[in-house]
């Protein structure tokens, strides 16, 4: 099957990738570009584990087409620390333990950055239906929504 | 006195306890001399469960009263 | 000053950096240079025999490397059970017959996944298919078709506990009372599914990358099928994405992914899908529970008989352990003077059920405290009353099975009680309802007759005072890599930031039995800390030295400061001091080593968790829906080590076990699986989640560090049961069949409003 | 596992009809694909052409016109509904469908056209658009044609699309005066799919007491979302009651044609058709009464 060219930019970084039309987006980042922080852990796009940003706005990258995404903009949880300042949302998860096994984590994490990207002072019933698609077994998402919160009020600033 | 476990040798204080461990291990020599006296492993644990009074553990108990061996 | 200066203060999990950035990496993420992709061909039918399997079509495939069937395999019939042979039952790659939908039947390894997938349709298999069985009950009536040759009328294991006289008991009481209940299946649902990363290289050597609660059993189970020695085989489980019980036995991934790459001296990866998942790994043990219990009319109770059917499945997996667990907690967390309990695991064509958190325990929670609160409600006691006359204490032992030296039941209960109080009068169609519970601190049973100790630990202090904490045990989540550090740290008087932690690598790490049955904190921080304890003894040696202090004073280590305790400001500091003892003994780094294995401590468990948990909820009287409120619990885990991972670990233990409770389910048809993907099995979400409080009960556990007991896996027992007493108290109609669906809740409406009709 | 296929991405709707008309059944549309590659994965839909529409501009539209009413391009994603404040002024029930549709992830990929052609009958746009009178424009590469969205669904996962046909835009017609539409779906887990859903359309007479039009429409008790006439027309001219209420709903409820799966019984989803529509009914009288 022919490939085709795809031109991504990922966590700032410009590909240009030959790709199975049939490959999702998170195989791409996954298997071509390594970006393994992101997660798959279901199929049928019911868990989020695989939720990216695409163009600022949070998606199931394992319910996406590669090829759709030609010339967009993909943030993953590699792109949320600059160095070694975390983000808000990062430190906040590390401070309300909210996370336990991690591998629902960087699915969270990019929903709630999606989320608070464009609201950025949610309400607690905001910040759950904002995860109802993201499904974490460890933690009962309640320490979820208290960092959420904690970040929506303020209490973590971006790092200069 | 207590009564010596006829497959495995474990001491028990009483019959009945013995009789515990001989349903409770379950394994297939311990279900092999039950049938071999005669009895009928399944039938006697389903007797227990089925009805009320203990039934399989006394009838197990009567039988290693006879066949057990006692020690001091 | 604070009693402790590391322990019982919320930290950040040592991995919580790796967690937060994605650069955990967990063996789903391994790729090894030249890895191929394996996939599992798997049995269409429930029972049926393998006549023939022709592979020849599919090793032609282009790309396909290797197929492998149960001919390739040493044939041996394993199981975690390895004491008592006839419960080694399951081949993994089975060679004549298949007993469940989703066994699988043969393996391929080929240059992508999705090559090795076309390759399984082109494997012919020529199956005879036998009558098969579904339910229990049917499987163990005379002529059922019998699953295993040994096991008459498909009889399992069988359980049998009993002390005072049951009888008796019965003959003394006022009331007495039976039931029955039905207790449902549910999957574990860990977001990592099951996988492996296999690779075989040409000096004989396997390593095998995998998401596991236990590398050392998966290294010894992997030795024993495929005829390796233990020690040549090397498990990596770094990061586990999520156990809950479903991963400490061998696996199909990780066996097919080893014999492939046996086969082929390449790397070979094999991820279950998540229907896989479903089908084909192991899920919670489904039990038909009849209760019979006889009380005085002022509630003291007298006698219990417990019998218990429970659905097998196709194998025995770690069933037996749940059978006689359910049948223990049965009688918990109360004083019975006199119990009965006989339980049958009984085998059947369906995914074999195993271990799930709680282990038995939520089941046996359910039946039980939903009964309670019916006998109270017969005589008119109330619900928190009639727990409090029958609860457990410090001291008492449950005849011939196990001794409480810590218990701050009582104290829960008062607490929960403060709370419920606090609700003041309930709106209509909300009502609150409690379950109280314990659960083991690890178990002390070994029928993995493992000749090691059943946790090991070492702390080897380096030149710059940064230690090294070797440990066997496995983070799944729970946090016990951070709890070990921890307590290590405590224990050695210096900080989080000075220790090392190495875990997950069995060339590596001492032997630890794993994360199962709750042990970590109890067996495994006990060895951290006698490891720990050495060590610092080692360096308070050069300290008195130094120090010269008059015999009679104690050294101790608090915050890496060497000091007479009666005289805190006379010391030295840590670093200086490791220095000292390093040189002193010729340049050896200073050593610790750890180990605990429970001695002469009944037969369950060396110490057990209590807790109440208060459910409140509403019911739309229209559709029979649920909506979760507030859901209270005051826990005794003893002293607390990692205050934020208790808070996790109870918080996520309610959404898992009200999702048992009454969104989680199994449906099957001929023993097919309905719903094996996550859009028709409903795990409950955020929206769902009620609001969650913890309160914390301290009590000192003697046989624990620092006094620590089991918190976790015991916070899934009572959430089923308290709800279903909150529908009982909101809507005086009380459901025993698990889940509790709207429907049931519904029908149950309508059934109360006939009879009064009548 | 996703078969190979041959990725389209026409750069226009002219030239996406003229692959649909090429490669017929051996083509499929993708718009966001949150359905289709599901499919794809299971191989319940294997194409050998996929023609992407996701970037058509031409597709990507909301306008409001006080005539002509609101137009909806197909390939708008749910998120873009959901958030237009045109539609939050004039079809308030279509944000709050939305916002108990999947999640949030979904909704921001995920098209309304797509939503639509793949015709799930426990899809939730399907009821409240024919609740609405909505039309839908399709499309070959020859003619255009409209039809009510109501004869749009014609069974399980089918639609009135013909060979080399594409569902182009959704329109709403103005909302009469005095009329009220409002949706609720029953579900255990919020945002997933429903059980049952109901949306009722009311509207009564200038005085605001006799009813002069219902549409009651329920969604997931039958092959397509289904419209219960009979229990309708016994709305018409009526004035609100309790014991007309009743009548209403058992009759929905008998309309009803839902089969049992493992969410539900047969007898508990015509059991929740009547619960809802009843409170539907109610609840939209209740606002018509009060709207303009």
């Amino acid at each position: 099957m022919e490939k085709k060219l795809l031109r991504l930019t990922v966590n700032g970084e410009y590909h240009e990738l030959y790709i199975k039309p049939k490959k999702l987006l998170v195989e791409v980042l996954r298997d071509e570009l390594g970006l393994t922080g992101t997660k798959r852990a279901c199929d049928t796009a019911s868990c989020g584990a695989c939720t990216v940003l695409l163009n600022r706005v949070a998606v199931k990258s394992c319910s996406i087409l590669a090829m759709q995404t030609d010339g967009a903009e993909v943030i993953t949880v590699e792109g949320l620390a600059n160095g070694a300042k975390l983000s808000p949302l990062q430190r906040a998860f590390l401070d309300y333990g909210a996370y336990q096994c991690g591998f629902c984590t960087a699915g969270m994490l990019m929903t709630a950055t999606g989320l608070l990207n464009e609201n950025p002072t949610p309400t607690k019933e905001e910040i759950k239906e904002g995860i109802q698609g993201n499904i974490c077994r460890c933690t009962g998402y309640n320490s979820i929504i208290r960092a959420i919160k904690a970040v929506a009020e303020g209490k973590y600033k971006e790092e200069e | 006195m207590s009564y010596k476990c006829p497959v495995c040798g474990k001491i028990w204080p009483d019959t009945m306890n013995l009789a515990r461990h001989i349903f409770g291990t379950g394994d297939q020599a311990h279900k092999d001399w039950v049938n071999s006296k005669g009895l009928n492993f399944v039938e006697l644990l389903l007797l227990q469960t089925m009805e009320p009074g203990n039934k399989g553990y006394k009838i197990l108990a009567e039988l290693l009263e006879k066949d057990a061996e006692k020690v001091e | 000053m604070k009693k402790y200066s590391v322990i019982n203060s919320p930290v950040h999990n040592i991995d919580g950096i790796a967690k937060v950035t994605g650069r955990a990496t967990y063996a789903f993420d391994v790729k090894l240079p030249s890895m191929l992709y394996g996939k599992i061909l798997r049995s269409p039918y429930p029972h049926a025999k393998i006549l023939n399997i022709d592979t020849s079509k599919a090793e032609r495939l282009n790309g396909v490397k290797a197929v492998v069937t149960g001919k390739d395999t040493l044939g041996i019939k394993q199981g975690i059970w390895r004491r008592f042979k006839e419960l080694c039952d399951e081949e993994i790659l089975s060679r004549s017959k298949v007993r469940y939908i989703g066994e699988p039947v043969a393996a391929v390894a080929a240059v992508d996944e999705d090559l090795a997938e076309e390759a399984l349709d082109l494997i012919e298999v020529e199956y005879e298919p036998l009558a098969a069985v579904f339910d229990p009950v049917e499987a163990i009536k005379e002529g059922a078709p019998q699953l295993h040759e040994n096991a008459e009328r498909n009889i399992n294991v069988t359980r049998h506990i009993e002390w005072g006289d049951v009888e008796e008991g019965f003959k003394e009481a006022d009331y007495i009372r039976e039931d029955w209940f039905r207790c449902s299946s549910q999957h574990h649902v860990c977001m990592e599914t099951h996988n492996a990363v296999a690779s075989y290289t040409p000096d004989r050597k396997l390593t095998v990358w995998t998401s596991t609660q236990s590398h050392y059993y998966i290294q010894v189970l992997l030795a024993w099928t495929l005829g390796l020695r233990e020690n040549d085989i090397r498990v990596i489980s770094r990061y586990t994405g999520g156990g809950f019980g479903s991963k400490f036995e061998l696996d199909s991934a990780q066996f097919c992914a080893s014999l492939l790459s046996m086969k082929l001296f390449r790397p070979v990866k094999i991820v279950l899908t998540r229907e896989e998942e479903f089908i084909a790994t192991k899920r919670r043990t489904p039990m038909f529970y009849y209760l019979r219990t006889g009380v005085k009319k002022d509630g003291t109770f007298l006698a219990k008989e417990g019998r218990v059917f429970t659905e097998g499945g196709a194998y025995t997996s770690m069933g037996a352990t749940a059978l006689y667990l359910t049948g223990f907690f049965q009688a918990f967390p109360y004083v019975w003077p006199n119990y009965r309990y006989d339980g049958y695991r009984v085998y059947t064509n369906t995914e074999p059920s195993s271990a799930m958190r709680g282990f038995g325990a939520p089941q046996a929670t359910f039946a039980a405290e939903t009964q309670i609160d019916l006998i109270a409600n017969d005589l008119g006691i109330d619900p928190i009353e009639i727990r409090r006359k029958n609860a457990m204490y410090a001291g008492y032992e449950v005849p011939g099975q196990a001794w409480i030296q810590s218990c701050g039941l009582r104290e829960c209960l008062d607490k929960v009680e403060e709370w419920i109080k606090s609700r003041g009068k309930l709106p209509l169609n909300r009502g609150i309802g409690i379950a109280a519970y314990g659960f083991m601190s690890g178990g002390i049973f070994n029928w993995f007759d493992t000749p090691y100790a059943f946790s090991s630990a070492m702390v080897k202090v380096n030149i710059d005072g940064k230690v090294d904490l070797y440990i066997g045990s496995q983070d799944m989540g729970q946090g016990s890599n951070t709890t070990m550090a921890m307590i290590c740290a405590e224990e050695l008087g210096i900080r989080l930031e000075d220790i090392r932690l190495h875990m997950g690598d069995t060339d590596i790490c001492p032997v630890d039995l794993g994360a199962w049955g709750s042990r970590e904190t109890l067996m495994q921080g006990n060895a951290v800390k006698m490891a720990s304890a050495e060590a610092k003894q080692q360096i308070l040696e050069f300290a008195a030295a130094k120090l010269a202090p008059n015999i009679v004073y104690d050294l101790d280590i608090k915050d890496r400061w060497a000091h007479l305790i009666a005289r805190p400001e006379r010391g030295i500091s840590y670093y200086d001091v490791v220095i000292e003892a390093i040189r002193g003994r010729d340049g050896q780094p200073i050593i610790g080593r750890g180990h605990y294995t429970p001695h002469r401590k009944g037969m369950i468990s060396p110490a057990y968790s209590f807790g109440v948990q208060a459910v409140e909820a509403d019911i739309d009287p229209d559709t029979g829906k649920i909506s979760l409120i507030n859901c209270v619990t005051a826990h005794d885990c003893g002293q607390v080590i990692n205050p934020l991972a208790v808070e996790g670990q109870l918080e996520g233990a309610i959404a898992m076990a009200a999702g048992y409770g009454f969104t989680e389910d199994l449906p099957m048809d001929e023993g097919k699986i309905l719903n094996p993907n996550l859009v028709d099995y409903k795990v409950l979400r955020a929206r769902e989640m009620p609001e969650t409080k913890v309160i914390e009960v301290e009590t000192y556990e003697p046989e624990g560090p620092f006094g620590a007991k089991e918190a976790g896996e015991g916070l899934t027992n009572p959430t089923a049961g308290a709800l279903s007493n909150a529908i009982f108290h909101a809507a005086g109609v009380s459901i025993k069949n698990l889940p509790i669906t709207p429907e049931k809740v519904l029908n149950a409406l309508r059934e109360k409003d006939d009879k009064k009709e009548q | 596992m996703i078969r190979d296929f041959v990725y389209l991405g026409p750069s226009c709707l002219k030239e996406a009809l003229t692959f649909l008309s090429e490669y017929k059944d051996k083509c499929k549309i993708i718009g966001g694909g949150q359905s289709l590659l599901i499919l794809m994965r299971q191989g319940l839909v294997s194409p050998e052409y996929l023609i992407d529409i996701k970037h058509l501009k031409e597709l990507n539209h909301i306008n409001f016109d006080s005539k002509e009413g609101l137009k909806i391009g197909a390939t708008t994603t749910h998120r873009a509904i959901e958030k237009s404040s045109l539609i939050k002024e004039h079809f308030p029930v279509l944000i709050k469908m939305e916002q108990n549709l999947a999640s949030i992830q979904t909704r921001n990929w995920g098209t309304i056209g797509g939503n639509l052609a793949h015709a799930d009958p426990a899809g939730d746009p399907g009821p409240v658009l024919i609740a609405l009178n909505a039309t839908v424009k399709i499309a070959n590469k020859d003619r255009e044609r409209t039809m009510p969205i109501e004869e749009f669904f014609l069974d399980y996962f089918e639609t009135a699309l013909e060979e080399g046909e594409l569902l182009l835009e959704i329109q709403i017609p103005v909302t009469p005066p005095k009329t009220a539409t409002v949706y609720e779906k029953f579900n255990i887990i919020k945002n997933e799919q429903a059980i049952v859903s109901v949306a009722a359309s009311i509207t009564l007479d200038n005085n605001g007491l006799n009813c002069t039009d219902a549409r009651i429409v329920l969604g997931a008790a039958a092959p397509i979302p289904k419209r219960v006439k009979e229990a309708e027309q016994m709305l018409v001219g009526q004035k609100l009651n309790d014991g007309l209420l009743d009548q209403v709903c058992k009759k929905a409820s008998e309309e009803a044609e839902p089969v049992a799966d493992i969410h539900a019984t047969e007898e508990y989803r015509r059991y929740l058709a009547q619960v809802l529509t009843k409170k539907m009914v109610k609840n939209a009288w209740k606002q018509a009464e009060v709207s303009a």
